[in-house]
């Protein structure tokens, strides 16, 4: 890995924020690592996708409310977000449901993506 | 209503603690006694003072201390799952105490209800 | 018997091994990451359908409110902590972790 | 609850051993409550059948083992075992396969025996 | 790509998840709890053979003995700490926790 | 080859600890370097020396401890992870510190592999 600088890194969320604190803890590391110029990506899988779901108010639980932060990503030039197709379908969301424009892909999509990698990181 | 609640993962890594606690308050408020809250697997780092979360977050450890001072409710961490996790008396919030299995028994058995919150 | 669920349905098995062993009558509460399980619309709305037809279901509100959960399957009923504390009041607690 | 001193606590055994400390941990739990003289009783569920499998050797992955303690239950007057039968037959696995005598019963009737319970606790 | 799989597939959707992004050829490691799945006999043996039809299945032998599973899906190999090194010595790795 | 390491559960209560520990062990066994051994979530628990498992128990603090000593592995907790769960300066093991996730970055980029383990 010595020819290049540059390592192509995927963050894979796959948690439901809020019951876990990987999706939040998941989140605060992608923001570092997007301080260093790599090429970064992350996908969203499973009940990962619930992070991006429109509408969460956690004044009740009593914890922080992080969603808005995925808005931010976008000035960090994270600009890679996958989302799979089937998780989000069996759960009965749609694109219209998410804080933020990511780019919706078939697993194979995403999987061929992933193979690509230098680093996986799942949260 | 007398209740005692085993909680049994750590704080911030999962919402256990937020629940428990937030069942607490809401027992309290309707007049229930909250007996104990006795702390087992991962659990028992709920009572460590070490904690230091951000500002604008909430403090879990600070927040048992507070339970146990107002409502007299007792936080316990089970001895042989601290002793493996590194809670010792000379971190414990307080308010807190470390005691064996032995005590929860008697909790399961003094109260009318025993409620369990975990991973 | 009041049962309590915290589990994304999704990814654990844990609802599923719950209704298995539930007596008729014995009440679910859906709470943290299991109240996923009642959002309308999502894969598991046939076995919620099949759950409520012996019975009441149940789902932690700030626990839907945190997740951006506003439409739920129909006959799900919602309650807060002050409600989770009432159902407990009624019946033995069974949390299925 | 005033009028008995007897409750009826169940310890219900879901996860597998050695991947998470839940079984250990929850074992040692049943044999400090043993000592008090309740009306104990274990089910195992899930892949909580997995604690009672013969033939584990923990020395290669560095963990104590333990399936042999249950085997001790017996002596301290624990003797309400109820294995779940789909559970072990999903897994493919029969009586023979475990280490103890056990009552192997229908979800039906351990629902049954759970709903009688004072206290039930999920390990 | 080394793809890791630590849960039990009968409480948790890890395995089949994986299973959906797995590339022809990318060798599957199964380590701790996730050892169970290639346990011969059981509910997943179909499974664990369609997918041994594009990509070599592994198990961990100490995570295997730990357990006491001796009988394995035909076509799994056992490889012991070292033999996962050398599985990630020709790899990049992917977790999935 | 160059190893990083990131763990992300904290000792005994998830396997994740130990099989990072025999894999990185084996990994040194076979000639390669172990560079960093980066915590994270809860993961940072397990560099406490307040651990007292019991004598008949590994000890995995102490087992990380040696490894820093023995091969030079770092071991690593993230500082805002730590915070939250009260892991210190004061109760750390001989070897192992608390550092930002910019250096976690820096192990993902200079080693060959990143192996994560967790729950």
């Amino acid at each position: 890995m010595g020819d290049t600088n540059i390592r192509k890194i995927m963050h894979v969320l796959r948690h439901a924020p809020h019951g876990t604190i990987y999706t939040y803890e998941g989140l605060e590391m992608i923001l570092i690592m997007a301080a260093y110029e790599q090429d970064l990506s992350v996908a969203f899988i499973g009940d990962g996708v619930y992070a991006l779901k429109k509408g969460q108010e956690t004044g009740g639980i009593g914890i922080k409310g992080f969603a808005k932060t995925f808005m931010a990503l976008d000035g960090y030039d994270v600009e890679k977000l996958y989302v799979d197709r089937a998780s989000l379908e069996e759960r009965g969301l749609t694109e219209e449901d998410l804080l933020v424009d990511v780019e919706v892909m078939d697993s194979s999509g995403i999987g061929r993506l992933m193979a690509a990698q230098d680093v996986v990181i799942h949260h | 209503m007398n209740i005692g609640i085993l909680l049994k993962e750590g704080p911030y890594n999962h919402q256990a603690s937020d629940t428990a606690y937030k069942f607490a308050e809401a027992a309290i408020a309707m007049g229930h006694k909250v007996d104990a809250v006795f702390l087992y697997n991962d659990g028992v780092t709920n009572v460590t003072k070490l904690s230091d979360p951000p500002q604008d977050d909430r403090n879990i450890g600070a927040r048992w201390s507070e339970l146990s001072r107002k409502h007299g409710v007792e936080v316990l961490a089970c001895i042989a799952a601290s002793k493996r996790r590194g809670i010792a008396d000379e971190i414990l919030i307080e308010g807190s105490g470390i005691t064996g299995l032995g005590t929860l028994t008697d909790i399961a058995i003094r109260n009318d209800r025993l409620v369990t919150f975990g991973d | 018997m009041l049962h309590t669920i915290n589990k994304s349905p999704f990814e654990n098995g844990t609802m599923e091994t719950c209704f298995r062993f539930l007596q008729p009558g014995d009440p679910v509460l859906f709470i943290e990451d299991g109240v996923y399980a009642v959002q309308a619309g999502n894969r598991f709305a046939e076995k919620i359908r099949a759950v409520m037809e012996s019975n009441p279901v149940y789902a932690l509100s700030p626990d839907l409110e945190a997740r951006g959960i506003d439409r739920l399957d129909e006959g799900v009923s919602t309650v807060d902590y002050q409600g989770f504390v009432s159902l407990v009041e009624k019946h033995q607690v069974n949390s299925w972790l």
